[in-house]
């Protein structure tokens, strides 16, 4: 047989199989797509996951329910406070125990802080995937105002773990809430440059419109969710629609897109952006004053003040550190809006103060099948705008 | 819909495939039988009262020491977004070949969860178009989230678990 | 009986690490270098110069995995700028690198990937391990996550945090850029390019 | 002459830097070639298949449309640079010139050479 024939005979498929594998600068963490191509097309996009897989579940069932909030910091690294949150209020669901209004006001601060940094990356990352370099740089500098709240607040610039188990960590000094008024002031004229940057750039324009393309049945039934599902005409926002943790106290509008391609979910998180910011225009401007965490010594550390005085505080504190909460048996879920969809932490716990199986309800996982459906007879080029655009994180992929 | 109402017309509807329906904690929540999921579901995602068009998740569970009869379950959660309202199928499995239908004819975001099923929990999921490991290695033997798996291979100098856990650490040959 | 038995594993164990040891020494003395040119001109002098150029020049490889990789970017950022250390400029492919930065959890899975990258990187190399996960497992002490990257390939500086702040990163580059002017001209920086 | 004189210092001053380096490294650099280091760049897996396979037709028609427009504009440099001395004459004749290339442009187009599939 000649090198030809021979040569035919193994190439019987014509496309050539490309590798977008885990070490690479615009998957967005270690997530590898293995591509059919034929030319430039993108016949079929195969996605293999698993690379960060970090075995959170496994460890948290053998972990108190204290241990577990820095557990849950390190699943959705972009924004920690929404993943804290998700845990607290489906542990508070099980313990049937009711947050004071200041916690619910704080913890809803952290987390629009927390979105607006996961936003400020996404768009760092997915500007520079499709070549704006600027806007990575911008990004960044609000970002680390961000970060310097964060630091300030709980002491850790990424990873707060401020959100506990029936409160917050500890309460917000005035000149924190100052700093995050100056921060929020600051903001728009900061969305405004980005927007001037990308939204009427006629490059931006053609790589991202009519790009990954899902239509509103579509994305329903590949389960994608937030920003990627409102983009396609779907209106519904958990904070809207099944309020927590003091939602509904604040009105801000949920952007709503039409045909559901890259450029729509660039807008949508633009806009959310800016309704982050009113949220928390108005959850400064009305937090009330009273307790930050739930009087029932049970659940939440006693005052340090009141331990050398009365003796049950001192009982109740040592009960607290040595043996933790313990919650009553039963198995719950609560859904959450984060910046990338629905979060939701599905808890079973056997009544010890060892939640029995910990499951995180992640939005980027749900929307790996449906991503790599939208790269078919997509350019390559495409491939990492539509990765972008969906903005999966894999510490919540892999879990 | 109020949880209530779900929980009826569900109920009324399919009669003897839903084992039992329940309120808990507020959530509708109802279990069936794994031969009878695909008609619930079916039923749940058509029916133009609950329009539970929106699959938001599948997790699978080990009730090993726990005292109930159907060792591992497979829970899926639906939401409705016209409705606003959501739903919890418990579906028990028995301990030795799990097996529960696929659904990812009804919803195709049901691909990866019923692979991670499989790879996690080692639940046969039948009609899956391609059932393999998804997250842990190909070669990799056993199912990390079944609670007989042993976290981890070296002993932990400090731990919380329960005792009779970490005799388990000590019998399992190190997997690398 | 156990106790024997016991004695008996401790010694097996022993011997199979002499073996290894042995094997290991037997295989770096017949490694001949292969830049002798290199050798035979590197004076002390002339190897502090080239030292000084390879320690001004760190082209990281990105292998950003985990919540390590966001701290990395914010080090490549206008605020904590690694330009300002020649550490800035991050090469995708490890062809172009000769500092690998494992910034990040590394599971199971990854760990042939990394060992493969680390191999397609031309010598002279580096690696700094980000991170405490990287370093030893971290908070992780599971099935899925190895423990610590030094298992993997050999590593010069472990920088601690979780995540270590973009300041302590840079702090970990300094430290590695004074480990490469010790090592300039000696015979490791022969060993680290044959 | 005079400029013939510059441009050679120039190319001979180009070369020679060029030479010295490439020649410097060659010699200087260490060489270590193990067989893990030599094996294709897959981000980070070990390739499966060859990648020599066959590069569909659409590359190389692509390819030669590019060179088409590339020379042309590489004709408008030494143009550009002479224009004062070539005055009005020098102008129509770049505009003739342009006009028949865009007559080609407009052909492509219309036949859809510049689509991909």
């Amino acid at each position: 047989m000649s090198v030809t024939e021979q040569g035919l005979l193994e190439r019987e498929k014509d496309t050539m199989t490309l590798n977008m594998g885990p070490s690479h600068p615009s998957t967005h963490g270690v997530f590898q797509v293995v591509l059919e191509m034929d030319g430039e097309i993108v016949r079929s996009a195969e996605p293999h996951i698993g690379y960060l897989h970090t075995g959170i579940e496994k460890t948290s069932e053998n972990k108190r329910y204290v241990h577990v909030i820095p557990m849950t910091d390190r699943l959705d690294y972009l924004s920690p406070p929404q993943n804290n949150l998700a845990f607290c209020l489906t542990t508070e669901k099980l313990l049937q125990c009711q947050v004071p209004p200041r916690a619910q006001y704080l913890r809803v601060i952290m987390c629009e802080l927390g979105r607006l940094g996961s936003h400020l990356v996404w768009l760092a990352t997915h500007a520079l995937d499709i070549g704006a370099m600027t806007v990575f740089l911008y990004c960044w500098r609000e970002r680390e105002m961000i970060l310097d709240l964060n630091e300030e607040i709980s002491g850790v610039r990424m990873m707060t773990s401020y959100i506990r188990i029936g409160g917050v960590m500890k309460d917000a000094t005035p000149g924190w809430l100052a700093k995050v008024r100056k921060f929020i002031d600051y903001l728009p004229e900061k969305i405004d440059e980005y927007e001037r940057l990308l939204t009427r750039n006629p490059i931006w324009l053609d790589r991202t419109e009519g790009v990954g393309v899902m239509t509103k049945e579509e994305a329903i039934n590949w389960s994608l969710s937030g920003p990627a599902l409102r983009a396609s005409g779907v209106d519904f926002d958990f904070r809207k629609k099944r309020p927590y943790s003091g939602y509904e106290n604040f009105e801000f509008d949920v952007p709503v897109g039409k045909n559901g391609d890259v450029y729509d979910r660039y807008l949508m998180r633009v806009e959310e952006m800016r309704q982050s910011r009113r949220i928390i225009a108005q959850a400064l401007n009305s937090l009330p004053d009273g307790p930050y965490k739930v009087e029932d010594n049970k659940i939440s550390l006693p005052e340090r003040s009141t331990l050398h005085t009365s003796m049950e505080a001192l009982i109740h504190h040592f009960k607290l550190v040595s043996e933790g909460v313990s919650v009553p048996k039963g198995e719950t879920y609560v859904p959450t809006e984060g910046p990338r969809g629905e979060v939701g932490f599905y808890i079973v716990s056997d009544g010890s103060n060892v939640p029995y199986r910990v499951k995180l309800r992640a939005p980027s996982f749900m929307a790996i099948p449906g991503m790599c459906k939208m790269m078919d007879g997509s350019f390559i080029a495409d491939v990492v705008a539509v990765i972008g655009s969906i903005d999966i994180v894999m510490g919540e992929v892999d879990r | 819909m109020t949880a209530e109402e779900v929980v009826e017309t569900v109920k009324s509807a399919l009669g003897e495939a839903v084992q039992k329906g329940e309120v808990n904690l507020g959530d509708a929540v109802i279990f069936v039988a794994p031969d009878s999921l695909h008609k619930v579901a079916q039923y749940i995602k058509e029916d133009a009262g609950l329009k539970m068009e929106y699959l938001s998740d599948i997790r699978g569970v080990d009730y090993l020491d726990q005292d109930r009869e159907p060792r591992f379950e497979a829970v899926y959660e639906l939401h409705s977004f016209e409705h606003n309202h959501s739903i919890r199928i418990r579906v028990g499995l028995e301990q030795e070949n799990p097996t529960v239908p696929t659904v990812t004819d009804l919803w195709n975001g049901a691909l990866f969860p019923e692979r991670e099923l499989f790879d996690m929990l080692g639940f046969n999921v039948t009609g899956h178009p391609n059932l393999k490991r998804l997250i842990m290695p190909e070669e990799w033997e056993g199912h990390p989230l079944r609670k007989d798996y042993p976290l981890t291979t070296e002993d932990v100098a400090f731990s919380h678990n329960r005792d009779y856990k970490s005799e388990l650490v000590k019998s399992k040959p190190p997997t690398r | 009986m156990g106790l024997i038995d016991q004695a008996v594993d401790a010694f097996e164990t022993e011997i199979n690490n002499i073996r290894l040891n042995v094997k290991d020494a037997v295989e770096a003395l017949d490694h001949e270098y292969s830049g002798a040119v290199y050798d035979s001109i590197l004076t002390t002098k002339l190897g502090k110069v080239v030292g000084w150029a390879q320690k001004n020049a760190l082209w990281p490889a990105t292998f950003g995995l985990a919540c390590c990789a966001i701290e990395m970017m914010a080090m490549a950022n206008s605020r904590w700028d690694a330009a300002r250390f020649g550490a800035e400029v991050f090469r995708a492919s490890p062809r172009q690198a000769d500092l690998m930065i494992v910034s990040g959890r590394v599971s199971q899975k990854m760990a042939p990937v990394l060992k493969t990258i680390y191999d397609q990187m031309p010598e002279p190399k580096w690696v700094i391990s980000m991170g405490a996960c990287a370093s030893c497992g971290g908070i992780f002490n599971n099935y899925s996550i190895v423990q610590g990257v030094d298992r993997v390939v050999p590593v010069d500086v472990y920088v601690p945090g979780c995540p270590p702040g973009p300041e302590a990163l840079l702090y970990g580059i300094i430290k590695l850029q004074e480990k490469i002017m010790m090592e300039a001209g000696t015979d490791s920086a022969k060993k680290r390019v044959a | 002459m005079t400029e013939y004189f510059f441009i050679s210092v120039f190319a001979i001053v180009a070369l020679v830097v060029v030479g010295v380096l490439l020649t410097l490294s060659t010699i200087l650099g260490p060489r270590n070639p193990t067989p893990q280091k030599l094996i294709p760049y897959e981000c980070g897996i070990i390739p499966r298949e060859e990648a020599k396979g066959r590069y569909p037709v659409r590359f190389a028609t692509i390819a030669m449309l590019f060179i088409i427009f590339d020379i042309e504009v590489v004709f408008m440099y030494p143009w550009a640079v002479a224009l004062d001395q070539l005055k009005l004459f020098g102008l129509i004749e770049m505009v003739v010139f342009i006009a028949i290339l865009g007559i080609a442009y407009v052909y492509i187009w219309g036949r859809g050479g510049l689509e991909w599939d």
